[in-house]
């Protein structure tokens, strides 16, 4: 394990002086900013407007939430495995599915990335001393709150949350024959509008600080790769929202106005309980509005994971990040392409037969910056020194995990062999592989990482480790068979496990089953991990995995409102100076300058 | 920053991207902000306009005449889109003395800021009020509504609704901040550095020119609407 | 201890792979043309599943060589263009060694060949229609607003195409093994997907418009029809079968099937009777 | 900062001059309407009077032609993503049309 802080943030005085007499760092560009010092407790703590409060807030919010979406995922596979116990009919079970799904994707793992590990780290990273509009950044918080009871108020409604699955595909979402829909749905609705609201709010915040606050020295190109995942997955947000927003309007006014955006005419009873009577609508325009911006959502979850687990591993590997600019630009060639993909999820819906060329074509285009993103974690490793620690861990157990499925997603991606698997479990195994299970991987081994930083105390390695082998070799083995049940055609959101003299899984059922309710268990090690050592943990010394990001190199650990004391730091080079030639220690901080270090040949800072 | 020293064009993209502190050298937090928040509602503008695009194209049944359903009868002659055409010069105007406002802004005119930008929060409250005035026309004498009209396909009913609607909306969150920002300036809060209430941070000029920028795309919006919806 | 990580890694990989092999999981028997599909699966399992193990094995051998030790000397090498380039280029050429296969497929997958014989799948929730064209080879034309009980399938009273049409009321289709057959989608309520495992092909049923997809039944046999696009609460229960037969079975079958004029005609003595049955 | 005042600071001639533009191509396509011309001239009229006065209100009113070219790059190139969504629903608006002008009795 590390030893003795090597760096003393004095240093960083020292260094504004250096710079101020030489020309290598530009003078500062706009005044210190301006914030807003608490006055109260409930300044403090509940209404913050630090960034890193804001952050924990949003971390609290959207696991609290995740743990109803698991409680559902394991009510779901025990009805699969053991439906003699009836924990769910038909109806709940529809409505578990798509309350799962939509937590899971946008209330988990959209907040927890962007509102999450983006507010706590954007700031400490681009050596800024909060978000650029901290009250805004507040504002975020609370509607995203809001959002998230609206959600949850849908079980308390006559006829509970929407069952139409989380893509809320019309016309069915509004017809009788699905549960929730009419008070379900309108509240699933006005959930999603607040949180789109909430989500700008913060969103331009970390953009605009991304963009516009760094400290001196802070170029683009000298960002750890977590702000750059965090701040495109942003960018990207920001540019789809908008169509969720739309569509999610569009069906909102089809079903309490009965317009017929959507809607053609139908043989169906509606949610007041009269005949359908619309006209002339296209529920494939629902379908395309929904993944233009359900594609990119997929990478507002994965562009976060993949910036993060970069920084995991160089860090822990004590190497440099492999071929740095490779990486950013295929974070950005990911996130331009995310775009162009959309269509297809709809590869059998019915759409314009000549879209599958393109959208085949465009969406395998994806493999090659993410095979260039695999590549380079392993060539980080390489020749590295690899400490096994928790968060490194979780990092390797992200590798693999993304890598299978990735490579599952050249089958999905690929028109011709997704006719045959679209719609069975082949699909429920890739994205659980690909947004599930890989990116929370990542969540766990970045809260192992940043959890000194946030608290002060050091997470417990051996309940960790304990943790990792159960989550990890417990996920892999719920969803590594999944996509054999797949092959045999078994069709996904099936209230009843679907068998055949042909296609048969029983035994492996009950086995996924059985494995996910160990998993969720687990997670209970994790919680009581977090609060116990929050309590009374071992207190971390500052910088304990010799990172050389900035977010380290506070005055105070945890930082203070306002992050750097008196001056903001400089920066002279990049976050991955590890084990440079001729350096005396095996990191060198990106605020130390080169004439504190004479000896070290950096190729790139 | 100096921003005349800077490489310009191209080459000054290129150092832009690649400097550190800012991209946008010279740009305040705000006026950055409103700029990427007003790319994210031209997605929003774009997307209700691409479901236009597909409502209309894709449904079989014929699509009203917007010329002869916005036509108005002014001394028993017929003329049609009269009012949208009424509409659409009091919302440029609007944006023209939004730019003029913007300019005394600069300026630090306290006195001919305010005038502008009353006379804007004007015409904007006229745009509004011929827009329900239209809307009240449509519903309660044409018998429009979003689920069905007299003329043909549901769809013209509902995508007018929504469209002018949330344009409406944005007119209208639009008016009221421009009484305030007129408010503010007629009070010296600009000049003073008088602190927000919400936010607690000091006032100043660059707060009009964020403003303005947010006026003009309400009205380039209304260029697309025109467009889109009535012209075709 | 770091031993038993770098075990763990090697044992997901052999694992993931040994799975694979020894699966008892497997495609069901393939019922139809669509070997091509099966055929680019396998393609997509042999390229993925290379670059999987070479990876994964790489990454075990990094784990298992650069543990940490404290004196290690570690490469400082921030990027090496010409190794990038090399993999950019071999990640391509396998893309498009995937891509060539898949869109192949896909576009024997849109081209209906001629004179497939054409089957109207009408699906409801929670079930199946079908309506053959009758001797004239074509499917009168339909609307939604048409339908009533007597009239079923909406059908259009005076397109002569429609009047011989066989309307089979039940979620039990015949085939004839060996001959093409262009499936016409359409829904009256909500989504819906017309899928038989066993053939492989699928397609969303759109209410308001037609999709469609065509297949060769080649081995004889009854397999059950399943919905695989959400449709509400019964949607699993949304089951039906196909069964496909040589041609004189199928003849048998198709000669009991009553067609829409019959019907039609049926309707018109039964509310005859009614309404005498009335007065 | 009084510097950046200046520089984006204009001659009040040049709004009067854009706000006058845009009334006349306003004037245009209402008349366009207006004489009733119909098909590709009117889409053509109609597209190009629209984009100029976008153009206009962008580059003047909102001082996008002053700009630096960092931002103007970042609120033009997303357009193409638009414009990409506008051509693939075209041609999905299209096809749906189609399908249900041959299979269903046409108006329903």
């Amino acid at each position: 394990m590390p030893e003795g802080d090597g760096y003393d943030y004095k240093i960083e005085a020292k260094a504004y002086t250096a710079s101020s007499s030489g020309a290598s760092v530009s003078p500062a560009e706009s005044p210190d900013q301006e914030l807003y010092h608490s006055k109260s407790w409930w300044t403090t703590y509940v209404f913050s407007q630090d960034a890193k409060y804001i952050g924990i807030q949003y971390f609290c919010a959207a696991t609290a939430i995740a743990v109803l979406g698991l409680v559902l995922s394991v009510l779901m596979r025990v009805q699969l495995a053991y439906p003699g116990l009836n924990v769910l009919d038909p109806s709940t079970y529809y409505q578990a599915i798509t309350m799962h799904g939509m937590i899971m994707v946008i209330f988990f793992l959209t907040a927890l990335f962007l509102g999450g590990f983006g507010n706590f780290l954007i700031p400490l990273m681009c050596g800024a001393r909060d978000m650029v509009f901290p009250y805004v950044n507040m504002m975020s918080f609370w509607i995203f709150l809001l959002s998230l009871l609206v959600l949850v108020a849908s079980y308390l409604v006559p006829g509970g949350p929407t069952g139409a699955g989380w893509t809320l595909y019309p016309p069915q979402v509004i017809t009788a024959g699905t549960p929730g829909n009419l008070w379900g749905l309108v509240l699933m609705l006005v959930s999603i509008v607040l949180f789109v609201v909430g989500f700008t709010m913060g969103g331009l915040n970390y953009v605009i600080t991304v963009l516009q606050a760094r400290t001196r020295g802070m170029t683009l190109m000298r960002m750890p790769l977590s702000v750059w995942g965090i701040f495109v997955a942003t960018i990207i947000a920001l540019l789809a929202f908008p169509a969720l927003l739309v569509g999610g309007l569009m069906l909102l006014l089809d079903t309490v106005l009965g317009t017929s955006f959507y809607m053609p005419a139908i043989i169906a009873t509606s949610n007041f309980g009269n005949e359908v009577s619309t006209e002339g609508g296209s529920p494939l325009l629902f379908q395309h509005l929904f993944w233009f911006f359900g594609h990119p959502e997929v990478y507002i979850v994965a562009l976060p994971a993949f910036g993060i687990v970069s920084d995991l591993i160089s860090v822990h590997a004590r190497r440099n990040i492999f071929g740095y600019r490779m990486m950013v630009w295929a974070i950005i060639a990911i996130a331009a392409l995310s775009f162009i993909v959309w269509a297809h999820h709809m590869y059998i819906a019915g759409f314009t037969p000549w879209f599958g060329f393109f959208f085949a074509s465009t969406t395998l285009m994806i493999a090659i910056p993410t095979g260039i993103k695999m590549y380079n974690w392993l060539l980080t490793l390489w020749r590295g020194n690899i400490r096994f620690t928790v968060p490194m861990l979780f990092a390797l157990a992200f590798f693999i995990t993304f890598l299978n499925g990735g490579l599952t997603g050249m089958f999905m991606g690929n028109v011709g062999t997704d006719i045959a698997l679209s719609d069975t479990y082949f699909v429920v195994a890739h994205f659980h592989f690909t947004i599930g299970i890989a990116p929370v991987l990542v969540v766990f081994g970045a809260v192992y990482h940043w959890f000194p930083l946030a608290t002060g105390r050091m997470l417990d390695e051996g309940l960790g480790k304990i943790h990792f082998w159960i989550t990890f070799v417990g996920a892999y083995m719920i969803y590594f068979p999944m996509h054999y049940q797949g092959l045999q055609g078994v069709p996904r959101r099936y209230f009843e496990m679907y068998n055949s003299s042909q296609a048969s899984s029983s035994g492996l059922n009950e086995f996924i089953t059985i494995v996910t309710i160990v998993v969720a268990l687990s997670q209970l090690i994790f919680f009581y991990n977090i609060i116990n050592s929050a309590r009374a943990g071992k207190k971390a010394k500052k910088n304990p995995w010799d990172a050389n990001s900035l977010e380290w190199q506070t005055p105070e650990m945890p930082p203070k409102h306002g992050n750097w004391g008196r001056t903001l730091p400089v920066v002279y080079r990049w976050p991955y100076d590890f084990n440079v030639p001729g350096a005396s220690k095996d990191y060198i901080p990106q605020n130390v300058s080169p004439s504190q270090v004479r000896g070290a040949k950096a190729e790139r800072t | 920053m100096n921003r005349s020293t800077l490489p310009k064009g191209w080459d000054g993209f290129a150092h832009d991207w690649a400097a550190d502190q800012k991209v946008f050298k010279g740009m305040s937090w705000g006026k950055a902000m409103m700029w990427i928040f007003l790319l994210s509602d031209t997605f929003i503008f774009s997307c209700l306009l691409i479901s236009l695009l597909t409502g209309r194209a894709s449904t079989a049944v014929s699509w009203p005449d917007a010329s002869v359903v916005f036509g108005l009868e002014v001394f028993g002659v017929s003329v049609p889109l009269l009012l949208i055409a009424i509409m659409t010069f009091v919302l440029i105007s609007s944006s023209g003395t939004m730019a003029i406002a913007v300019k005394y802004g600069y300026e630090k005119n306290r006195k001919l800021c305010t005038i502008f930008l009353l006379l804007t929060a004007l015409c904007g409250a006229a745009f509004v009020s011929m827009q329900a005035f239209e809307w009240t026309k449509l519903i309660v004498h044409e018998g429009v509504s979003p689920w069905g009209n007299p003329f043909g396909a549901e769809q013209f009913g509902a995508f007018f609704f929504m469209i002018t609607g949330f344009h409406g909306t944005h007119v209208t969150i639009g008016v009221i901040f421009l009484l305030i920002m007129a408010r503010k300036v007629w009070r010296g809060d600009f000049d003073s550095g008088r602190r927000g209430y919400f936010t607690t941070m000091k006032s100043d000029y660059l707060a009009i020119e964020i403003m303005g920028l947010y006026w003009h795309f309400v009205d380039l919006v209304w260029v697309f609407i025109f467009a889109f919806f009535y012209l075709w | 201890m770091n031993i038993f990580v770098v075990i763990l890694f090697l044992a997901v990989v052999v694992g993931t792979v040994l799975f694979h092999i020894l699966s008892p999981w497997w495609f069901t028997p393939l019922a139809s043309n669509w070997s091509s599909i099966d055929n680019a699966i396998l393609i997509t399992f042999w390229v993925t599943g290379f670059v999987f193990v070479a990876l994964g094995l790489f990454l075990v051998y990094c784990l298992w060589k650069y543990q940490y030790k404290k004196n290690r000397k570690v490469e400082y090498k921030p990027e090496n263009k010409s190794l990038e380039a090399i993999l950019v280029v071999v990640s391509a050429i396998g893309v498009i060694a995937l891509l060539a296969p898949g869109l192949s497929v896909w576009n024997d997958y849109i081209k209906v060949p001629k004179g497939a014989a054409k089957v109207e799948v009408l699906s409801y929730q929670w079930g199946w229609n079908f309506r053959l064209p009758g001797e004239d080879g074509a499917l009168g034309k339909t609307s939604i607003h048409n339908i009533t009980d007597d009239n079923p399938y909406g059908l259009d009273l005076n397109d002569p195409n429609g009047k011989d049409d066989l309307l089979v009321q039940d979620a039990d289709l015949h085939l004839q093994v060996g001959v093409d057959v262009e499936f016409l989608l359409r829904s009256i309520d909500v989504l819906h997907n017309f899928y038989v495992p066993e053939f492989r092909a699928k397609m969303d049923m759109v209410p308001g418009m037609i999709t469609f997809y065509w297949f060769t039944p080649t081995k004889t046999g009854e397999y059950e029809i399943l919905c695989a696009e959400l449709c509400g609460t019964g949607h699993y229960a949304m089951l039906g079968t196909v069964v496909v037969e040589e041609e004189s079975d199928y003849s048998n079958w198709l000669a009991q099937q009553t067609s829409f004029e019959q019907i039609l005609a049926q309707n018109k003595i039964k509310n005859k009777t009614i309404q005498l049955a009335e007065k | 900062m009084l510097k950046h005042y200046k520089k984006q600071s204009h001659e009040i001639g040049v709004y009067l001059w854009i706000w006058g533009l845009l009334f006349v191509f306003s004037f245009f396509s209402y008349m366009v309407d207006y004489l009733n011309f119909e098909g590709t001239f009117r889409w053509t009229l109609i597209v190009i009077f629209m984009l100029s006065k976008a153009a206009l209100i962008m580059a003047i009113f909102m001082h996008l032609f002053w700009e630096r070219y960092a931002i103007v790059n970042v609120l033009l190139w997303p357009m193409t993503l638009m414009l990409l969504f506008v051509g693939i629903m075209a041609a999905e608006s299209e096809y749906t049309l189609f399908t249900r002008l041959f299979y269903f009795i046409a108006g329903s």
